[in-house]
């Protein structure tokens, strides 16, 4: 039943999180997203989840892929430096196709940085912050309410495909509050299992866009989960090109072969007609939407792009969309990284144009966004 | 007449063996003492097993070998993951085997937190004296003055004793035993799964390295093994003796056996509050 | 009194010699090649009192005794 | 859509301020978003939480100026300058605060709560203050419903009131 | 004096590094990179300096950091796990200005993957791993020979840049064992010391390519270190947007601002003519040469372009080397990871083509890369 | 008659003052204790001296209150940053100043191998039972049963007694004194940098949060403080006393004071080893 | 017998009242507004016997006690 | 350029061989450049080696055939399967070695081994008869000098001189 509720993006997390039947959270304190793990602590008990402080984020995220095995849908939550410590968890995570979820509520970096100040810094950390060959998901969320919604969608693409998810938002979602509606009637999706009895495959699918049955602990399946490299079955095999190239290809694949399933771009305009692009996410899409809309109402031709998925990302349809514009600019709370991908759409000619600002808790105004337009469109 | 079928082998994946240790290895040693004490404690399979490793030589004896469901995790991180699991299916036995590199190097942290917590965990630490995957370099636990390829001139750290500082902390039980002492290694896998049930139960075997260690010192396996069994003596009398008359004897026995609630029984305990109130 | 019987399997004994070293008979050698592995693998060569030492301490799962 | 700012010292409660009216504002039935800056410590530094709230769904709280600001300190006023010369009414506290601006009034705030032996509430009259000027006596009266609900309710609706009576006579109509 | 050697790429790391005035080891070990630590072990004693195995790569990254501190040129190593584990550390050093090299002998990933293998999976991991805003230097290396070398202007951009350096080797050059020549007379670049006396900055400059001088512990300075935002002198401020947008601009620009101070890209054959192009680092460089000349003399118009600097990388040049050609091919190790860049840096007519192979142990054969490009250009 | 200068007042960066922690937070004691402590010793400046800390209230002590250089690092990081400040500048006094979440939850591992190897240097652990930067959540510290804000139902975890377990390891000197034992403190201060120059040498100063711990029991912070003397006993009555007798008391004193060789020399050995051969 | 003083750095005091409470004669009372800071101060409100606890305990180098 | 494969089962000292032959090759002066493949356990699994050199600098070093493979286990030899196909000459053991192909020519390896009591030094006998074959006794001469500052030099030289013998028997003529 749909409720309406005054929370900051911290609390909503948390909301989601147990709607979407999230019962183990383990994690570490860090500003900006303590809160999330303190109304954890409070609720979480209440509906018979477990809730564990764990000594630190190495801990955290470890214990996180052991309860998610062990069958219970489970997160964690950080920020910029647990996230850093966590890389080496989330390799794994994604290695061995356990499904997770973390949300990463950005503060100003890097290192200490600027601890309860926003940013969106941990962008390009949340893709390729592990070594080697490995695919996952990242969302963002641009307020409270979308990160109630993204958090049920993080724990559903995490079930579906068998992957660890992390959602981005920042210290202005995560301590702003905003009303929320909370309790709609929203799609849960449960872990698959394998069949009682058959052959079956633990780590391998037919369809590589589909994760295969996730065996349940203590059920007789005599389950072999490794990091290293494995055949289907689980056995390790760190020897055999095919073995590796089929599994990280499968992974890869179940990631961006699956587009469709990740929450889709919100696009404003005619991009047909466009001669100006904004592309953004998170919360710097706000001010961004109302300069766009300010912009068009003084006869601007332009075209508004918010991502919600930034990993897979769909540079095709990106491509599509930038096809005709002259200018794209790309506001964010960072020096720029979605800048990349922005550049990496469309061609050299195209003028890519950072709005870029960092630090002392900030935002990007509606009218710094609405300066850079203008600026670019007299060019 | 045909070959009998080894005892331990209800308990392994035919299609592993050989195991990829190297010849004499001590790990297998242990194995056959785990599964003696399942095949007396009448464990038909171990389907109510859970068995989590790090990354190192005694990391493979669940992964692959054993016939349970593993989590084989990365490199020191076994007892988080174990924790996770044992706090989502508490009705599970969860067993940790890894090294002494993994659980007392890069592992540390987890391992004291654990212990601290009394977390209901078995834990086996393989101590071969060195980190034997990676080639036979210095562990936390190599001796003083030993050369290894990271202390070519003879380790200057001082060791750590891993079975001898858990004692002092909130673990239930806490014992060392040699490879050598088979029957006492046995009884004592008996021991945390049948009398101590709950808490953290944390068993270290001392069982040097083969390749880097034993065969370094020109001995071969069955030669160190009958050594090990004249230097090893109770750890009461080991801890009466004088340090210089303790010379190169390893002392072995049960540091701790106490059965306080483990961690899941006052997390119980906590979540009846929560319900509560 | 019983005899005692010691079964060697070729296929995974490593030749590592353990078993010879800890029989408190000495009845155990390492005296035959197994073309299969190129290990030497050990045979009874006196009585076996059934102590099992060789069993249990063969890292392998290699050697199995039992009694006649 | 309107908006309320509270500036201030870590330690003065602003943030517990701006929760309060957010939510007094949300009972309203308003759309509300609240935001706040403040430092790592919590305690000194600045702080600065606004609300921005409306009929309809907030598109942008990210704003640059306020209609109303209440200022609590000199500490809060120099980081957000900027914003507060571009706000409609300032209300600042007479001895706390030292900087003077054409948009300013200044209110005997600390002084009052010193003298009503409310000291540590000054963030609850800022509230009252707020609510009084912004939406008048049913504002006051759902803020209360909320301040009973929360710690020492006692003393924070009696520096609720004071607000009330401080921006009664400070004699600005905000309508 | 210059001697010629039969040296594994680890061993050249070890003299390469000693060459260069390094008195400061800190690893944890990990294959393929070990043999770096077991080599520094016996020889660093030897010349007086300090290695010491730490506790785990937290440890070891932090000690590095602090003996860099101290005075000494400082160095660790490692393969992708390790590397996982260092990101905050590295992340630290970016913040602090600190001067180190790490060596990551890349293996296949992720997570335990194919521990003695090669691979080229850790490129994005060594510009993006780590949380915030950061901007450190990566190199890599094709083989022994440039191992050697380019470790030497490893420690040197480090010193003078205050910042860390990655290095990026593989598990081919790591345990593949060639002729070196060491002991050229290399330029040594020594860490710039403070004035004794008056005005100066630890933390800031002028002019933003330019590192201050790095102050000595134990003389007086009484330093302020800290990974938090600060201003000049090392005074923490957590709160202002310009202490922290100054801050990290200029640490920005003292990477991306400083290309002609980074080993610059071989490029062979002429960019004007080509048709197709060859993009390439590491190992995978000298298959893809092979490939480059058969081809070329087989008539088809080539240029081929081998990076030594992965980052900051020379976009612009990158373009202007691509501007002509209709297909680029890029081998990797990986799944694909350099791609991005180039897909950056090229039109989205372009037609770029990986060639990517991971897995095995197993090279790309010039065989392989020939083939792709004559498809290429049949179309 | 103009105000004199407070004597701690040479030992401090005056720009930074006031400090920001809270009104009655115990850091300043310490920072009392420890500057007396170097008065005492004739020290005039603090040029000699390093300070490393990691992230947490307790950690601004160094950074930036103290006059002296400072590397102020990552949480938990303290320890090694601290190692190698020490090898590279072993003629430099290195003192870590940190919290118990940082030096012994996150940094627990390198606090154990940093006593392990009986690392030279100075740790002052400052155990306020609460992570106090981050809002007060539970520490690995904080009592059994205590309510912070990660345990709302009261605390079910076994807290960590880092002195009485580090008397265990090869860790030269380590002492815990409670913030109202001021002379004891100070003593102890002047014993690991004058009488005990080497090895590892660890103080834990038991000093609530004035926010998270004291405010929240509606005591005052010269309350606490009062309440602190009365309950400091010296840790061999303490330990002498069953487990059921013990109350509310906190043992104080010296667990531990040798004087053996730290790693440092025993590196120097090591390298005279591989110089020679 | 020496007389002291007790002085008090207004721009430090946090009134945190340490002093107050531990001082064994109980001769400081927290009754000084400082108006720079808005915290109340300690004052010396009886004989002082010089043995400096106020000025040990005192976390913000706020009190020294001098012997006159 | 010329290149030289050695492939067996992990404990046979593949790598040992290879370093050795890379050793005298240098010493020869050849440019050398030397690649292995191997398990995570160096214990079992296959080890693949192999030297290219040249009298220039080694441009590629990653070949797909080599001119002379000595193959001394199974093991190792269907993972490489392709390589050995295009290689010219492979001499293979003729006990451990099941495997056929045309370009394979059989030598008594192991046995000869076991028989001269040199278990364990199979690869230094490959190396010999990898030396005689390509180089003759020149290198043999520099191999013999290498050995002779590694540990067990007695029983290695004997090993190696064991492969010249049984180069020379095998009547293949690689110049
Ligand atoms: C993060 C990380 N660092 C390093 C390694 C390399 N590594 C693998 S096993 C191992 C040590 C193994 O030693 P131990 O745990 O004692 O097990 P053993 O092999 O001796 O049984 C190391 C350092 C790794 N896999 N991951
Ligand atoms: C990697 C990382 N995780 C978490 C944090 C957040 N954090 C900052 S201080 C702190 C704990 C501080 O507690 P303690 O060390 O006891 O110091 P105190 O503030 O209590 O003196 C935490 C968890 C961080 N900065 N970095
Ligand atoms: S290296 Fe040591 S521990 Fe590992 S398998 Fe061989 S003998 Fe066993
Ligand atoms: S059972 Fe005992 S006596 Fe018989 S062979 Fe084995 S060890 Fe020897
Ligand atoms: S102990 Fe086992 S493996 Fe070793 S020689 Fe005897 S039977 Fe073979
Ligand atoms: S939160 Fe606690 S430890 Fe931190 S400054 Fe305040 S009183 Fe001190
Ligand atoms: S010195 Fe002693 S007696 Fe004097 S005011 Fe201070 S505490 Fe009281
Ligand atoms: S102890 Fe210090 S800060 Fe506290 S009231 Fe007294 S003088 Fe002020
Ligand atoms: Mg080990
Ligand atoms: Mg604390």
């Amino acid at each position: 039943m749909a409720r309406r509720m005054l929370l900051s993006g911290n609390e909503a997390i948390v909301y989601g999180a147990l709607d979407a039947g999230c019962r183990f959270y383990a994690g570490y304190p860090i500003t900006p997203s303590s809160e999330i793990m303190h109304l954890m602590a409070k609720e979480m008990p209440r509906v018979g989840g477990v809730f564990i402080q764990a000594e630190d984020e190495l801990a955290a995220i470890n214990m996180v892929i052991g309860a998610s095995w062990g069958g219970l849908k489970s997160m964690t939550a950080t920020s910029g430096p647990g996230l850093s410590l966590m890389q080496e968890g989330i390799g794994y995570a994604v290695m061995t196709e356990t499904p997770l979820v973390i949300v990463d509520v950005m503060r100003t970096g890097p290192a200490t940085g600027q601890a309860t100040k926003p940013a969106q810094g941990d962008l390009m950390q949340a893709r390729w912050g592990r070594h080697g060959d490995q695919y996952l998901v990242v969302l963002a969320a641009q307020d409270p309410q979308e990160a109630y919604d993204l958090v049920i969608e993080a724990f559903n693409i995490a079930e579906e495909l068998r992957t660890p998810v992390i959602l981005l938002i920042d210290e202005f979602i995560g301590h702003g509050r905003e009303v929320v509606v909370v309790g709609k009637d929203v799609v849960i999706k449960n872990r698959r299992l394998p069949p009682p009895s058959g052959e079956w495959m633990p780590f391998d699918s037919e369809d590589p866009r589909q994760a295969s049955p996730m065996p349940l602990l203590g059920k007789g399946y005599y389950v072999l989960v490794t990091g290293s490299t494995h055949n289907e079955y689980g056995y390790r095999d760190v020897h055999s090109f095919e073995t590796h190239y089929r599994l990280v290809k499968r992974i890869k694949e179940k990631i961006i072969g699956n587009l469709d399933k990740m929450p889709k771009p919100i696009v404003l305009g005619k991009p047909d007609d466009a001669e100006t692009a904004i592309v953004c996410f998170g919360s710097v899409c706000r001010s961004a939407r109302e300069a766009f809309y300010k912009l068009r109402e003084r006869g601007f031709r332009m075209v508004f792009v918010r991502l919600r998925t930034l990993w897979p990302l769909d540079y095709d349809h990106l491509s599509r969309i930038l096809d005709n514009v002259e200018a794209v600019i790309v506001p964010e709370l960072s020096l720029g990284q979605l800048i990349h991908d922005v550049r990496e759409a469309v061609d050299t000619s195209t003028r890519v144009i950072g709005v870029n600002k960092v630090g002392g808790g900030l935002p990007i105004y509606p009218s710094e966004i609405i300066k850079v337009v203008k600026e670019a469109c007299r060019k | 007449m045909s070959m009998p079928i080894h005892p331990s082998r209800r308990y392994l994946r035919e299609e592993t063996l050989p195991t990829a240790f190297c010849p004499g290895c001590y790990n297998g040693i242990v194995m056959n003492a785990l599964f003696q004490a399942f095949k007396e404690m009448g464990v038909e399979d171990l389907r109510d097993y859970v068995f989590v490793s790090g990354i190192g030589c005694s990391s493979w004896i669940p992964s692959p070998y054993i016939k349970a469901d593993s989590i084989h995790t990365l490199h020191g991180r076994a007892i988080p993951v174990a924790t996770g699991v044992k706090l989502s299916r508490p009705e599970l036995n969860v067993v940790v085997i890894a090294g002494d590199g993994d659980l007392a190097s890069i592992g540390g942290n987890h391992l004291l937190h654990a212990a601290r917590r009394n977390m209901d965990l078995v834990v086996v630490m393989i101590n071969n004296l060195v980190y034997g995957m990676t080639r036979g370099q210095l562990a936390p636990t190599t001796p003083r003055g030993m050369k290894t390829i990271t202390t070519p001139y003879g380790n200057p750290e001082n060791p750590f004793d891993v079975a001898r500082l858990l004692g002092y902390t909130e673990a239930n039980y806490v014992a060392r035993w040699c490879v050598c002492n088979y029957i006492q290694l046995k009884n004592s896998f008996k021991e945390v799964f049948t009398r101590i049930k709950r808490g953290f139960r944390f068993i270290e075997v001392y069982a040097p390295c083969i390749t880097y260690v034993v065969r370094r010192e020109k001995k071969s396996p069955g030669e160190k093994l009958k050594e090990l069994m004249r230097r090893c003596i109770p750890l009461k009398k080991y801890y009466s003796l004088l340090d210089n008359e303790r010379g190169d004897k390893i002392p072995i026995g049960v540091y701790k056996a106490e059965d306080k609630p483990g961690f899941l029984e006052n997390y119980r305990a906590y979540i009846r509050k929560a319900m509560e109130g | 009194m019983v005899d005692y019987r010691v079964f060697v399997d070729s296929q995974l004994c490593k030749g590592c010699g353990i078993c010879v070293e800890v029989c408190p008979r000495g009845v155990l050698e390492l005296s035959r090649l197994s073309p299969r592995t190129g290990y030497m693998n050990p045979e009874l060569v006196g009585k076996c009192i059934g102590c099992r030492l060789c069993m249990w301490f063969c890292p392998d799962f290699a050697i199995v005794v039992e009694g006649v | 859509m309107a908006s309320i700012a509270f500036l201030g010292r870590g330690g003065q409660g602003i943030v517990f301020a701006a929760t309060i009216t957010a939510e007094t504002l949300f009972n309203l039935g308003y759309y509300v978003a609240q935001l706040q800056s403040y430092g790592a410590e919590v305690r000194g530094g600045s702080v600065l939480a606004h609300i921005v709230y409306d009929n309809k769904t907030i598109e942008n709280p990210f704003i640059e100026q306020y209609d109303l600001a209440i200022v609590l300190h000199e500490a809060g006023l120099k980081r957000w300058i900027k914003h507060l010369e571009k706000s409609k009414t300032i209300i600042v506290d007479k001895d706390l605060v030292k900087t003077r601006m054409d948009n300013m009034v200044t209110a005997p705030i600390i002084e009052n709560v010193a003298r009503e032996k409310l000291s540590g509430s000054e963030n609850i009259v800022a509230v009252g203050i707020a609510m009084q000027l912004l939406l008048g006596r049913e504002a006051i009266a759902v803020a209360k419903s909320i301040l009973e609900k929360r710690s020492s309710p006692e003393k924070n609706i009696k520096a609720l009131e004071l607000g009330t009576t401080i921006a009664l006579n400070l004699g600005i109509n905000m309508a």
